[in-house]
């Protein structure tokens, strides 16, 4: 209906490949960044900002990191927390020992640790799949909790087991404020973000989506089976990892490994469910829903509370969240695999035949 | 055939006395043949004759328990599959094997797995070599596009094409490997007599403009030996026949075992 | 078009005049491999030259003719202009037509060199190759599938344009110096007429005449070199080459070529072009495929649509010609636009058209409408291959459903004693190729080409065609008689469903009328006024009423038309039976076979002519079954109330 | 000498209860080849179920064969509205739905039977067998001697269903292949619903023992990640299977819990397991009994 398609002829690949071949997407796009780093920082409530968005981002980073393995590459993960606590645990150590390095560099250097240890526990998916790579990286999610809890150095050997993130300083300037600390979040996961649509529009997912789609067809193609799931890993990985530091150093700011537990694996692979598998724009989707409804669930029963002066437990209003998580799970699995992703995508196509319905 | 017979270079894939069974179920038993360079060979029998587990014998899904495979003078008891790609191997699937994710372009596109140098942080960051990568064979695939004329439907989801077209999807994946030579698993199986005719008129152009050498399998006879330059005759995992079309037509062995079955 | 083209007489001088001041604007979008691939003017220029060249090589002189046979393609196009450039003379033939077709103007033209696009075209002239033995050369674009053709006749574009290359650097002056040599006198092509009977005639159009009327176009509707068109018709159709090749050639816009047949409605949606032509059918198509697309939409879609279609439907046309409308109807139009017109004007490709011509044969009213209404500048063209097609077209702002418009600017028309058109215009063609009788017949020694279409310029000075001539009569007072275009206007009421005019060398026109029984019975019943069948509701009065409203409604307007005004409908009955196909009175496709019947009901006729009121009429039907019978019956003859001729309105 | 028998007994015992879990598994992946992550819900619900009654001084057995009847129920509407909907489904996207199942199971009975730990009385002290600990010395509590024998029954009562029932016929044809089930003439929802029934019963007894051991609390339904590793070794299809991935993973794990614990800083039991099956996995990727696939082209 918005949509004017006509004249909008591409010459050349570069054109017709990016990423948003519709001027008025590319528009869109636009507009959205702009209110992103501009008009939010002005306008957003320290509540807003701290409680929401920033949760929001990083859990979106998160969930584009498994949904590069689980959605793209097909390889079942439940262990998306324990490479966030790595990426948490490393980082704070290495800014703790070697404050000199920075603190984007730490965070890096702190991804491909967590890449390695994807590796490690990737290597079961070469022979293993489906369940039986799922209860693998369930061990790896117990193994690395396990670690964290045990080894105090990697704590520095903080009695309560919890570790107090530094503030991060970039060239000297310290983000402290909400505001600061939500352009950096936000700047790294659009980075990233762009950085992963990239990697899967190209070369790379294509070899990913062949192996999850057929993998002896892919192989028989010339794909290297082992190396594209390795590669799935390491990369879901990285991008878990640095959510897993932003998560500690721009929201909780005091860690203990339990903030990292089995719950958190399970969350994240809920949003990608319900945003939808195999889309980036999903994982955003996702993030935005699984977050934004525990919110809206303890609004609501204060509200009925309210009015009917009855107080609900906040255990009671948990439970409620699980059954209500669970069951949408069921119900997207059921109506739309594809997710909120696929929903948005056929109110596009909609939109772009209309008035005609195909 | 007569003057294209000149046209055929050297043997370039040899099978010598493969046998490969599954548990104790014989699926090859001691077959040898030869195809040579730019020739269309036609493995043909009835269904269960062995002809697929051949193609994937040949190109390193299966591996054979006795015998060798010789692809351009090298010779090996059994392939690795991305090795076979590598060497130039490329084939199509019976009941067609499309990534069903993706577009028709992508699919066509993993084929040039192989010929692509960038690396994934060249893809993430979207710097030279990743664009050159996706431009300079983007034109590949279109050029193998348009020859099997798919252009209409290049940006749709594979899995919402009819059959016939799905088919001409997986052989332009293939193609798009600049194999040297192309196993075709029953290219035509399940189709209409125009798609088959269309089908046969690709796999010739293939032959003639690409210069590809072709093994295809095939349990319906009639069509294939119109196009075919050589035929291997499978039964019950044995080979029962091998020759040209004519030789084949009349070899008694291959009319009692198969034409008496088939037909 | 500001600059001045005067003296550039032939197209190869006009794309040597564009490759020097727009050589870097694109000439030609061939959608290639997934892409626009652009060929700016300089590129075709050059590959005009290095074919020329090659042409030249391969020994084609000034005068030989070259078959071109072939989808739109660049290289096609610049064949033709090569052959131009070296005063030779292209033919461009349907790429559709079976061998056999091709054999007659291959024969007629002794063709010695042709250009095809593909391994099809290759084949269908090797197959005929034994009955044209003038073909002694065929070059051929694309080599998909030529590997093992051996015929020494065959050269593919690579090495034509290699050869062209080499004789280039041999003969440096030779391709400017051919250009030179040519003059606007020349001819710039055969074009074969969409021939109905016999052998399809080969019109002669000289670079002059092309020209001219692509200039006079142009400045018409100022055409720009920013337009575009969609080339989708075969380049062997006047219509086409003209847009295609003539008009870009004059004011340098670009054309685009689609993929590929199946992918033309999505590179048109693409491409977006802002200059469009389609002949009737075309436009039919497209409607249909709105109508059935719309057809699955929501409920509240198709309401959306009904409801801004009627909005449309009532002031459309008239802001489309900047006719002053009522604030809020203008506000529901906008409205309309946003939700209906232009998402609609976009689906159809037709988001960015200016000027869109329907040519060929009349579109139907409606539909013309129906694309006006939805803001698309759609007008209707007259024209012909012997005149260079453009003869007539609707002036922006002036448009009449009903008329073709005034001439364009050059035209003169005239009309014969028998009201047939004539037309003498710079876009004349030369002669009818190797056929001087034919060439008589069409163009009388003024120089006036008949065009064998009846019509007469309305008061507003717009042509309007009435029909073949062959179907024009006049009455005893010497003026007109059009029974076609009675009956249509007749049957423009939904109550009538046949007419049959009567007038021929009569004094008065009369008619004889079939009622729809279904709109009248209806009407009847509203009326609650009983009747038994056909026959009886056809002769009651109150039908004779509404029909003699109707007369007279369109006798009024034919008062209007100072050359109808004398063919009013002064009597008229009502049969008593609806003509019908089993008893030849209509053809199978329920044409009337206007003879047969005036034979048939002789009686009535002279009922009608010798101003009875009631006429009896006996005659044989075949019913169903095939028995025959005979039905008998008195039928009323009403006088309608004609109008004195209205002098005509001096137009503004 | 005699700790380690000890040791390695108790392991083995142990192991029987992470098998009593396992088989709740493997009889759903047998017969629906869903993985369902929801078992460990599943023994939560029953035992919560069962003790909350118990509470409300409801007899023993008249408890049981309440409960039994919810998992029944629980069985047919998981059917009915998780399963049948999905059929045709990739497996992964069944096991995705089962643990959405797992969450609304775990909120559901937490809001039905508030959420407390219970403590579960079966009338067998979880002490050692004065027997044993005179004699040899060895230290064994009568809990997990209970807990074997019951797990050792239920077994025999599994083996005997499957083997002479018509039912369990039709369940183990299922397993092979679905023609074969509809060709006995039990449609396909009703053998889910059934096997999801024996498989919620299973629940019951597992949450029992559990229960008795470490009081009824939603800690319960980590038990199903304990009996993981053991599937891995057992392999999903095969009961036997089960079981004797449940005694290697039990005694592996208190031995080295003994063993190696305290080099490590001990609490190792939490993953160790898993790091055997990932072991074992790269060594024979289909489990101890389960068979080799050869994919298709």
């Amino acid at each position: 209906m918005l949509y004017r398609q006509t004249g909008q002829f591409k010459t050349t690949y570069a054109a017709d490949q990016q990423i948003f071949p519709l001027r008025q997407d590319r528009i869109a796009m636009a507009l959205l960044l702009a209110i992103a780093f501009v008009a939010v920082p002005l306008i957003g409530t320290t509540y807003w900002l701290t409680a929401i968005l920033i949760p929001f981002l990083i859990l979106s980073l998160a969930a584009i990191g498994l949904n590069i393995l689980t959605g793209y590459a097909g390889q079942l993960s439940l262990g998306t927390a324990a490479f966030m606590a790595i990426g948490a645990f490393i980082t704070y150590n290495f800014i703790l020992r070697m404050p000199w390095l920075g603190a984007i560099p730490s965070i890096i250097l702190a991804g491909l640790c967590a890449a390695g240890v994807g590796l490690a526990f990737g290597l079961p998916s070469v022979r293993i799949k489906g369940f039986y790579l799922a209860v693998a990286t369930l061990a790896c999610q117990f193994f690395v909790l396990w670690v964290l809890q045990r080894v105090d150095w990697l704590k520095n050997y903080s009695t309560s087991g919890v570790i107090t993130a530094q503030t991060i300083e970039i060239f000297g300037y310290a983000f402290d404020s909400p505001a600061s600390k939500y352009l950096l979040t936000l700047s790294v996961v659009a980075v990233m973000a762009l950085a992963a649509k990239n990697m899967m529009r190209g070369r790379t997912g294509r070899a990913f989506m062949a192996v999850r789609d057929m993998d002896v067809a892919a192989s028989v193609i010339g794909i290297r089976i082992m190396r594209a799931k390795l590669l799935a890993f390491a990369i879901s990985s990285f991008y878990c990892a640095v959510a897993g530091a932003l998560y500690t150093y721009m929201y909780l700011l005091t860690v203990e490994p339990e903030a990292f537990r089995l719950e958190l694996s399970f969350r994240v692979l809920f949003m990608i469910i319900i945003g939808g598998v195999g889309s980036i724009l999903g994982s955003f989707l996702g993030a935005a829903f699984i977050t934004l409804l525990p919110i809206l669930l303890n609004r609501g029963s204060e509200w009925i509370s309210g009015i009917f002066n009855v107080d609900i437990s906040h255990a009671t209003v948990s439970h409620f969240e699980s059954i209500i998580f669970g069951s949408l799970i069921i119900i997207f699995l059921i109506v739309e695999p594809q997710g909120l992703a696929r929903l948005w995508q056929i109110a596009k196509e909609k939109m772009r035949r209309w008035p005609f319905p195909y | 055939m007569g003057e294209r017979a000149q046209q055929f270079g050297e043997v370039i894939l040899a099978v010598e006395s493969v046998s490969l069974a599954f548990g104790g179920v014989m699926a090859l038993d001691d077959v040898s043949f030869d195809v040579r360079e730019r020739e269309i060979r036609a493995i043909i029998g009835p269904n269960g004759a062995g002809k697929s587990s051949m193609l994937n014998v040949i190109n390193g899904v299966y591996h054979p328990q006795q015998g060798s495979i010789t692809f351009k003078g090298l010779s090996r008891s059994d392939m690795e599959p991305h090795k076979a790609a590598k060497e130039g191997i490329a084939r199509t699937f019976q009941n067609i094997a499309l990534f069903k994710g993706m577009t028709v372009l992508d699919n066509v596109m993993t084929g040039r797995e192989l010929k692509m140098r960038c690396n994934f942080l060249q893809q993430a960051l979207w710097i030279g070599p990743a664009r050159r990568d996706e431009i300079e064979h983007r034109e590949v695939v279109e050029g193998i596009i348009e020859f099997l004329e798919i252009q209409a439907y290049r940006k749709v989801p594979v899995r919402q094409l009819p059959y016939g077209l799905q088919k001409r999807v997986d052989l332009a994946r293939a193609l798009a490997m600049e194999p040297s030579v192309l196993l075709l698993d029953e290219p035509m199986a399940g189709m209409s007599l125009e798609e088959k005719q269309s089908m046969c008129r690709f796999i010739l152009d293939i032959n003639g403009h690409y210069g590809t050498t072709i093994v295809l399998i095939e349990h319906d006879m009639g069509v294939v030996m119109d196009i075919s330059d050589r035929v291997v005759v499978l039964d019950y995992g044995r080979k029962i026949g091998d020759g040209t079309p004519d030789q084949i037509r009349n070899s008694q062995a291959v009319i009692d075992a198969y034409l008496g079955v088939a037909r | 078009m500001s600059e001045d083209l005067s003296r550039f007489d032939t197209f190869p001088k006009l794309l040597a005049h564009h490759a020097a001041v727009r050589g870097a604007r694109p000439a030609i979008r061939n959608k290639r491999r997934g892409i626009w691939q652009t060929h700016s003017w300089s590129d075709v220029a050059r590959e005009v030259r290095r074919i020329a060249c090659g042409l030249a090589a391969l020994g084609f002189k000034r005068g030989d003719h070259l078959a071109v046979i072939g989808d739109n393609r660049p290289c096609l196009c610049a064949a033709v202009c090569a052959a131009q450039a070296l005063g030779g003379i292209p033919v461009p033939l349907y790429q559709d037509s079976p061998s056999a077709e091709l054999v007659y103007p291959i024969q007629n033209a002794e063709i010695a060199f042709a250009m095809v696009e593909d391994q099809e075209q290759v084949d269908k002239l090797i197959e005929i190759l034994p009955q044209c033995p003038s073909l002694k050369r065929i070059c051929y674009n694309e080599s998909r599938g030529m590997r093992d053709y051996t015929d020494e006749r065959l050269t593919n574009y690579e090495t034509l344009t290699s050869l062209g290359d080499d004789y280039d650097r041999a003969h440096p002056e030779f391709y400017a110096a051919q250009v030179a040599k040519g003059v606007g006198a020349d001819i710039a092509g055969i074009f074969s007429t969409s021939g109905t009977t016999g052998h399809p005639k080969g019109v002669v159009l000289t670079h002059m005449a092309l020209i001219d009327r692509a200039h006079a176009v142009a400045q018409l509707e100022g055409l720009r070199e920013t337009d575009q068109v969609l080339a989708y018709l075969s380049p062997a159709w006047i219509g086409q080459s003209v847009f295609s090749c003539a008009q870009p050639f004059v004011t340098g816009y670009c054309i685009c070529c689609p993929e590929s047949f199946e992918t033309v409605t999505s590179d048109m949606c693409e491409i977006g072009p802002t200059y469009y032509f389609a002949p009737p059918r075309v436009l039919e198509a497209l409607f249909r495929q709105v109508s059935i697309r719309m057809e699955g939409a929501s409920a509240l879609k198709r309401r959306l649509y009904r409801y801004f279609m009627r909005v449309a439907g009532r002031v459309g046309g008239e802001i489309l010609d900047g006719k002053p409308i009522g604030g809020l109807d203008r506000l529901m139009y906008a409205l309309g636009a946003l939700v209906v017109y232009e998402p609609l004007r976009d689906g159809l490709g037709m988001g960015q058209v200016r000027v869109a011509y329907v040519a060929g044969e009349a579109l139907s009213p409606d539909l013309f409408r129906f694309y006006r209404s939805i803001g698309i500048n759609l007008k209707q063209l007259y024209g012909t291959t012997e005149t260079s097609v453009f003869v007539c077209i609707q002036r922006n702002g002036q448009v009449k459903d009903d008329t073709v418009g005034p001439a364009v600017a050059g035209v003169q028309l005239n009309f014969t004693s028998r009201r047939e058109l004539l037309v003498r215009s710079p876009g004349m063609f030369k002669e009818y190729y190797k056929n001087p009788q034919a060439t008589a017949e069409a163009k009388d020694a003024e120089g006036w080409f008949h065009t064998g279409d009846a019509g007469f310029i309305d008061a507003d000075g717009h042509l309007k065609i009435l029909d073949r001539v062959q179907d024009i009569g006049r009455l005893n007072d010497g003026t007109l008689f059009a029974p076609k275009y009675l009956e249509n206007k007749l049957k423009s009421y939904p109550y009538i469903k046949e007419v049959v005019a009567l007038g021929q060398d009569r004094d008065m026109a009369c008619a004889f009328i079939n009622i729809d029984s279904e709109a009248v019975g209806v009407w009847a019943e509203r009326r609650n006024l009983s009747y038994s069948g056909y026959a009886n509701l056809a002769s009651q009065d109150e039908v004779y009423d509404l029909i003699r409203e109707c007369v007279e409604k369109v006798n009024s307007e034919l008062a209007h038309e100072p050359e109808l005004a004398h063919s009013q409908i002064h009597r008229f009955l009502i049969l008593h039976k609806e003509l019908d196909p089993d008893d030849g009175e209509l053809t199978r496709t329920r044409k009337l076979r206007r003879r047969h019947v005036v034979e048939k009901y002789a009686t009535l006729v002279d009922a009608i002519y010798s101003g009875k009121q009631t006429s009896h009429v006996t005659l044989e039907v075949r019913y169903e079954d095939g028995r025959t019978g005979s039905i008998s019956a008195d039928l009323k003859i009403r006088d309608a109330k004609t109008f004195p001729p209205v002098a005509a309105r001096k137009s503004a | 000498m005699s700790f380690f028998i000890e040791v390695l007994v108790g392991g083995l015992l142990a192991g029987v209860m992470y098998s009593l879990v396992a088989l709740g598994f493997v009889l759903i992946y047998k017969a629906s080849g869903v993985f369902n992550y929801a078992q460990g819900s599943m023994v939560f619900f029953a035992a919560l179920c069962f003790v909350s009654m118990i509470e409300n001084g409801v007899d023993f057995w008249l408890a049981i064969a309440i409960t039994i009847t919810v998992m029944i129920v629980l069985a047919v509407l998981i059917e009915r509205t998780v399963l049948r909907p999905l059929v045709n489904q990739s497996p992964i996207a069944l096991f995705m739905a089962t643990i959405g199942l797992a969450f609304v199971l775990e909120g559901a009975s937490q809001i039905i039977w508030d959420s407390q730990p219970h403590l579960l009385e079966l009338g067998i002290q979880d002490e050692p067998i004065a027997w044993l600990s005179q004699h040899a010395s060895i230290y064994i509590s009568r809990l997990d001697l209970f807990g074997a024998a019951v797990a050792g029954i239920l077994v025999l009562v599994l083996a005997v269903f499957f083997h002479k029932t018509r039912i369990g016929r039709a369940l183990r044809a299922v397993a092979d292949d679905h023609q074969a089930a509809l060709s006995i003439g039990i449609p396909l929802q009703h053998i889910w619903a059934i096997v999801w029934a024996v498989a919620g019963f299973v629940a019951l007894v597992a949450g029992l023992m559990w229960g008795a051991r470490t009081g009824v609390q939603y800690a319960l339904t980590f038990v199903a990640l304990k009996a993981l590793p053991v599937l891995i070794l057992g392999g999903f299809e095969s009961i036997s299977g089960a079981i004797v991935g449940g005694l290697i993973i039990g005694a592996s794990e208190k031995l080295a819990e003994v063993y190696l614990g305290p080099y490590v800083g001990g609490g190792i039991e939490s993953w160790f397991a898993y790091v055997i099956a990932l072991l074992f996995l790269l060594v024979r990727p289909q489990g101890l009994f389960g068979e080799k696939i050869i994919d298709r082209v």
